[in-house]
């Protein structure tokens, strides 16, 4: 038993999008998925193929992240305690990808 | 109750503050283990080509010496206060899940008795020697670990046992996040939060983020040493150094998941006996955060001797000198705490103070290894070694000194003595820095750390026997401690709610506390709620006492506990019916423990 | 406290670092003798610099250990709790403190990573040509080192002219190792895989102790090094007797006996010696007698020291991958002659 | 839901169990995101074949990606319909979530299989040791959201699934989605920028 105040709060459960929503979702993502396929095949696009893969998939994982995990409805905190590591993560594998060398220039 | 059913009450507890009490013994006969390692260690060095164990006896000392006091002492060490202390400062009646919060435990006396089982179990793997002990430093650098280098079980004992004790502290991590953020008394908010549960919402974060590393890193070590990959091995193009990149991504945020909490015990502790509040709460609130976040770019000061380059150095080398000022920054509000008040100097407030002695001098040889150039005369030396003990031993281990003397009276109802308590100060405080200081010159003059025995042309024969005479000292000093708590049982004065009159909400309660901590759950209006006028009533008016319903135990944290050793026998005999079994026994406990009624 | 020194006790200690030496004393330490492995006596260029950079940190530490702990003193006698003393004012903080207190260790940071990073890059150049190339190999225990240009190959004993630049590529046989003389200056790690530099110019005549430095293994302790430092004619003298073949042992003679039991109890199998044999798993003993100490630099080479440790070599250096090859007496003697012949 | 402790009043007014989960994800990025490192710093580092290129079938992980997004769909679906208390659906939506994460992990089955027919092994090569440890750790938390996903399915076929604990479905969701976006990364970084 807690004694009610001002300062806690019912759990609240913020409202979800409709099946609409997840569908249209589903489609965008799989015409990213036939894009990105399309550009690995694509010579023409091969000089731009390694940033244009990553910001699609960039672009799939956000969409996924903010409508089907929520987080575009849902607490700001959630998105610190997935964004937070998540920065962390690219932080690191881009500090040992310079390690180790990755982004000197080829000689 | 009869003994078994006392014993069972034991093994099924969700109660936290058993939770923590289990933790303390068990974390505590850890760090005398820990220390026996460091005596052995320090017997053998007494004197150049000294002949007390053998070479292989010492490499695995100093190797579970370091693994030991860093994940079986001081973590859990901290955890039990993180248990027994931060639901009683926030007000909750348990943490946020009481049953994860036991599995922890079990899990991480299981992964320690693993690990320490290699000191016996030599016989069993026809080693021809009692000890098999982990090897290859508590880093365990790589390729040496690996089975070309270390064919014995030993390094497999270490590897396994860090793996286990990485899912007791990944769960304890979790459960603290959700314990501190949503188990909050009402009208505690975050800036009300005390200094020490606030370090140990910091410390969760590390551990949450730090530990997965660390398992990467030992899943490619398991599959190197088990499944002939060769992440860590040249002959397939592999690179050692990636073990060390790895190892330090999580090791150096582990330095502050165990300077942190101390730092909090510090901050609970210092106003108090100051009789003043915390100077600058907010900043060292902020620093703690900061700390705690800098800590994740600074992990290749560690590696200034692998030859990064000059650009990695450079940066690496900025990185750690930006810590120091958050650092500093809160010595000097813990000095500007002390300014004007009036110290008492109990026990706990002198090992507060001796670790803001302590650790200032830690803190500036840290400096000096900030500087690459510098750290390449030093590094892997005993000047790093009395660098890390003024951090971890005048730092961490005083600020637990200080938490022990400090909260064992909420523990346990009663005081330990305060003669004794001085006593025990004053032999650890000195021996602390008779062991330790001569090693910043023993260093300096050419001896290199881990090495069983050396010559007595390096000149350090002298020093080195003053720093075994202080090691000892230590010894007798935490030999006081142990008789302090012994007669403290029976003979210790008790102590009543609040014998320091301490400031947070934990000494609003008996000591020790009920079952359910709080009859009502009090209501926060200030930082400080014992020490301001405008603090609401505890018991607002004509508030009907509700029933407090108390949580059942649950066996089956204990279960799936067993299961992760029981698994990790496979690897460690080469028997795949044990994955199975242990498979089998983890698979049962989760699904019990997740369909079994419990509230909490 | 005075006799306790001597000129070379005084010389051990940089100039600038003379200071230490009543507190080496009063540790109890300074009458051990000349520190031959301190890193507080700088015999090159590069230790120089560490040395300079190392000293102007330690005076910033000094002033900021002199600062706090002289502060936390005052505060404890001043503000010792006192009978009757009125509850203290409770102060929560002030803007313009914290302000102060960050700046200051942040301005003091400033002073120190500038010369840091000056040192770092000019610490971390390329070898200059004519420099001296070195080869060092590190072994589970021991080290190996060639000079590619003068084709000498020796071990554990590294020699080199004062005056001249030298560049060492460094690289390991086995597990990672550290190769740490201090007064050459700073370690830097040996590592499998991978080719390391030091670039240091020694600056004069001195023989310096070094070891391993990243724990390596069983023996990690015996892993011991030399650097002779000498003047250039002595150092070319040095190279002129490591170029010349293996020396020949007379017939009939107890070392003849020696060299047919080197063969026969398979010591070639692992040493290079002269051109009977060229395997290069242990150390080249071709000049073995020229050398002042044996076993990874941890006994002195002499007949009693050779004698044991041929006799039982894991006995003497834990973990040693050199094999006891049980050779009776008499054989010993005579490998032990015939080795000590080989100058 | 295998946790089951959560109050109803918290200070954030956030359900615990979420929270914990969303901790837990969080955790999960560095696990993956130092698995995907090892993956990139090893990266064209092998010294003897087969190679990415020799090797990945883009076309058939074409299809496997399909199949795990469409998966995160049905997942969606079934936690909508829980949340709508319409059990009838979220039976089928949550069958369906499962059946296509089989069939993922038959895909992976093959695709392991077929690979060490073609000589790429975990001992192999370190482009071999990389792929295996760090898709094999993926395909691990595929066949644990399996199992989960089943064991909702049947408390479904229980009657034990109502709109007020929609949360555990949620929660395993947030956990199949976290998958899936993993496997977008892994697509991506390892298929096709090779």
């Amino acid at each position: 038993m807690q004694q009610p105040s001002t300062d806690e709060h019912p759990v609240v459960q913020h409202a979800h999008p409709t099946a609409g929503v997840y569908l249209r979702v589903a489609t965008i993502l799989v015409i990213l998925t036939v894009i990105e396929v399309g550009v690995f095949y694509v010579p023409a696009f091969h000089s731009i193929l390694v940033p244009a893969l990553l910001l699609l998939s960039a672009v799939k994982f956000t969409l996924v992240v903010m409508f089907y995990m929520h987080l575009k409805m849902d607490s700001r905190f959630f998105t610190f305690l997935f964004g937070g590591p998540l920065l962390l993560g690219l932080g690191m594998t881009m500090g040992l990808m310079f390690l180790f060398g990755a982004f000197a220039l080829r000689r | 109750m009869s003994r078994l059913k006392r014993l069972m009450s034991w093994l099924t507890t969700t109660d936290h503050k058993r939770i923590g009490l289990l933790y303390f013994y068990t974390a505590f006969v850890f760090f005398l283990v820990g220390g026996l390692e460091a005596l052995f260690i320090r017997a053998q060095l007494a004197q150049p080509d000294g002949h007390v164990v053998s070479a292989e006896t010492f490499n695995q000392l100093f190797t579970m010496h370091g693994t030991t006091m860093v994940f079986l002492a001081l973590m859990p060490l901290t955890a039990s206060f993180f248990n027994y202390i931060v639901p009683l400062q926030i007000g909750a009646r348990d943490v946020a899940f009481p049953r994860l919060n036991a599995f922890s435990y079990w899990v991480f006396v299981l992964g320690a008795l693993l690990m320490n089982a290699s000191w016996f179990t030599g016989p069993l793997f026809h080693a021809g020697r009692l000890n098999v002990a982990p090897d290859a430093g508590w880093f365990g650098y790589a390729n040496l670990t690996s089975r070309q280098y270390s064919p014995g079980p030993n390094i497999d004992f270490w590897l396994l046992g860090l793996q286990i004790l990485g899912v007791s502290s990944l769960a304890a991590g979790f459960n603290f996040i959700v314990t501190i953020l949503n188990l909050r008394a009402p009208g505690m908010k975050m800036m009300r939060l005390p200094v020490f549960s606030w370090m140990t919402l910091v410390t969760s974060f590390l551990i949450i983020t730090a530990f997965p590393v660390i398992t990467v890193a030992l899943v490619l070590l398991m599959f190197d040493r088990f499944f002939g990959t060769h992440f860590y091995l040249t002959s397939a193009g592999g690179d050692p150094v990636l073990w060390q990149h790895l190892f330090w991504i999580f090791g150096h945020p582990e330095v502050y998941i165990l300077i942190l909490p101390a730092m909090g015990i510090v901050s609970e502790v210092l106003p108090t006996f100051a009789r003043k509040p915390l100077f600058g709460y907010t900043v060292v609130v902020y620093s703690g955060v900061l700390i705690g976040f800098m800590g994740w770019g600074v992990w290749s000061h560690h590696m200034f001797s692998v030859g990064l380059g000059p650009i990695a150095d450079s940066v690496f080398s900025a990185t750690t000198m930006l810590i120091a000022v958050p650092t500093g920054v809160k010595i000097f509000n813990w000095l500007a705490t002390l300014w004007g008040g009036q110290l008492r100097f109990t026990t706990a407030m002198l090992f507060a103070i001796g670790f803001i002695a302590l650790f200032t001098i830690g803190g500036l040889s840290g400096v000096t290894h900030a500087s690459p150039p510098a750290d390449l005369q030093q590094t892997d030396t005993y000047y790093v070694v009395a660098h890390i003990h003024y951090v971890l031993f005048g730092g961490t281990i005083f600020g637990l000194f200080a938490g022990m003397y400090y909260w064992w009276p909420k523990m346990t109802g009663r005081l330990l003595s305060e003669t004794l308590g001085k006593w025990h100060f004053a032999l650890v405080f000195v021996g602390m820095n008779l062991a330790f200081f001569p090693m910043h010159l023993i260093g300096l003059l050419g001896m290199p750390r881990r090495i069983y025995t050396y010559s007595p042309d390096l000149g350090v024969s002298t020093l080195n026997l003053v720093s075994t005479i202080g090691a000892f000292l230590i010894g007798v000093g935490v030999l006081v401690f142990i008789w302090n708590v012994w007669r403290t049982r029976t003979r210790g004065q008790t102590a009543g709610n609040d014998p320091w009159g301490g400031a947070t909400l934990e000494w609003t309660i008996s000591s020790p506390p009920p079952v359910h901590n709080f009859d009502v759950i009090p209501t926060v209006a200030s930082r400080l709620p014992r020490w301001t006028k405008t603090q609401l009533k505890a018991i607002p008016e004509g508030a009907k006492l509700a029933e407090i319903h108390v949580p059942g135990g649950s066996i089956w944290p204990l279960v799936t506990a067993l299961g992760l050793p029981v698994l990790a026998l496979a690897p460690l005999s080469h028997r795949l019916p044990f994955a199975f079994v242990g498979a089998t026994i983890i698979l049962l406990g989760i699904f019990r423990w997740a369909f079994e009624p419990f509230e909490a | 406290m005075t006799e306790c020194w001597d000129s070379s006790t005084f010389d051990a200690v940089s100039r600038d670092r003379r200071w230490l030496l009543p507190l080496l004393c009063a540790a109890g330490a300074a009458c051990g003798g000349p520190f031959p492995q301190s890193s507080l006596r700088p015999r090159s260029d590069f230790a120089g610099a560490i040395d300079r950079l190392f000293t102007d940190i330690f005076w910033w530490a000094v002033l900021v250990f002199i600062l706090v702990e002289g502060l936390l003193l005052f505060i404890i006698v001043r503000y010792r709790y006192r009978e009757g003393a009125p509850t203290p004012k409770p102060t929560h903080g002030h803007t313009l403190l914290e302000i102060a207190w960050t700046l200051a260790p942040a301005l003091i940071l400033v002073f120190i990573a500038v010369p840091t990073m000056r040192t770092i890059f000019a610490t971390q150049t390329d070898s200059p040509a004519g420099a001296l190339r070195v080869e060092v190999v590190a072994h589970q225990w021991w080290w190996e080192y060639r000079y590619p240009e003068l084709g000498v190959v020796t071990a554990n004993e590294l020699h080199l002219p004062a005056g001249r630049t030298v560049a060492l590529a460094l690289t390991s046989a086995d597990v990672i190792h550290s190769f740490w003389a201090p007064g050459l200056g700073g370690k830097r790690d040996v590592i499998p895989g991978r080719t390391n530099r030091l670039v240091l110019r020694p600056d004069s005549v001195d023989t310096l102790l070094g070891q391993c430095a990243e724990f390596c293994g069983a023996s990690h302790a015996n892993m011991r090094l030399r650097v002779m430092v000498e003047a250039e004619p002595a150092f070319q003298a040095w190279v002129g007797r490591q170029q010349a073949g293996a020396a020949s042992v007379a017939k009939g003679s107890l070392a003849e006996q020696g060299q047919q039991a080197f063969r026969r109890y398979g010591c070639v199998g692992c040493h290079t010696m002269g051109t009977m044999s060229t395997a290069i798993i242990g150390p080249n003993l071709t000049h073995l007698g020229s050398r002042m100490t044996i076993a990874g630099g941890l006994f002195p080479n002499d007949s009693v020291h050779l004698t044991r440790w041929i006799a039982d070599p894991p006995a003497e250096k834990p973990g040693s991958i050199m094999p006891n090859m049980h050779v009776p007496a008499g054989d010993l003697a005579a490998l032990i002659a015939y080795l000590r012949t080989m100058r | 839901m295998t946790i089951a402790a959560a109050t109803h009043r918290t200070s954030m007014g956030l359900d615990s169990r979420k929270m914990a989960f969303w901790a837990f994800i969080g955790s999960e990025c560095l696990l993956f995101g130092s698995l995907i490192s090892t993956y990139l710093v090893y990266k064209g580092r092998s010294v003897v074949g087969p190679y990415p290129h020799d090797i990945l079938n883009i076309p058939f992980t074409s299809v496997s990606t399909f199949d795990l997004l469409m998966s995160s769909l049905m997942m969606v679906l079934a936690l909508a319909a829980v949340q709508r208390g319409d059990l009838k659906w979220a039976k089928v939506w949550l069958v369906a979530t499962a059946l296509l994460g089989i069939f993922f992990l038959s895909g992976q089955v093959y695709e392991f299989t077929s690979f060490v027919r073609e000589g790429l092994t975990l001992q192999t090569n370190l482009f071999g040791a990389t792929f295996f440890v760090l898709t094999g750790t993926h395909g691990a938390h595929v066949t644990v959201g399996v199992v989960w996903l089943l064991t909702l399915w049947v408390r479904a076929l229980q009657g034990q699934l109502t709109a007020a604990n929609a949360v555990t479905v949620e929660i395993c969701g947030l956990y199949w989605h976290f998958v899936d976006v993993i496997w977008i990364v892994i697509f991506t970084v390892v298929y096709l920028i090779q």
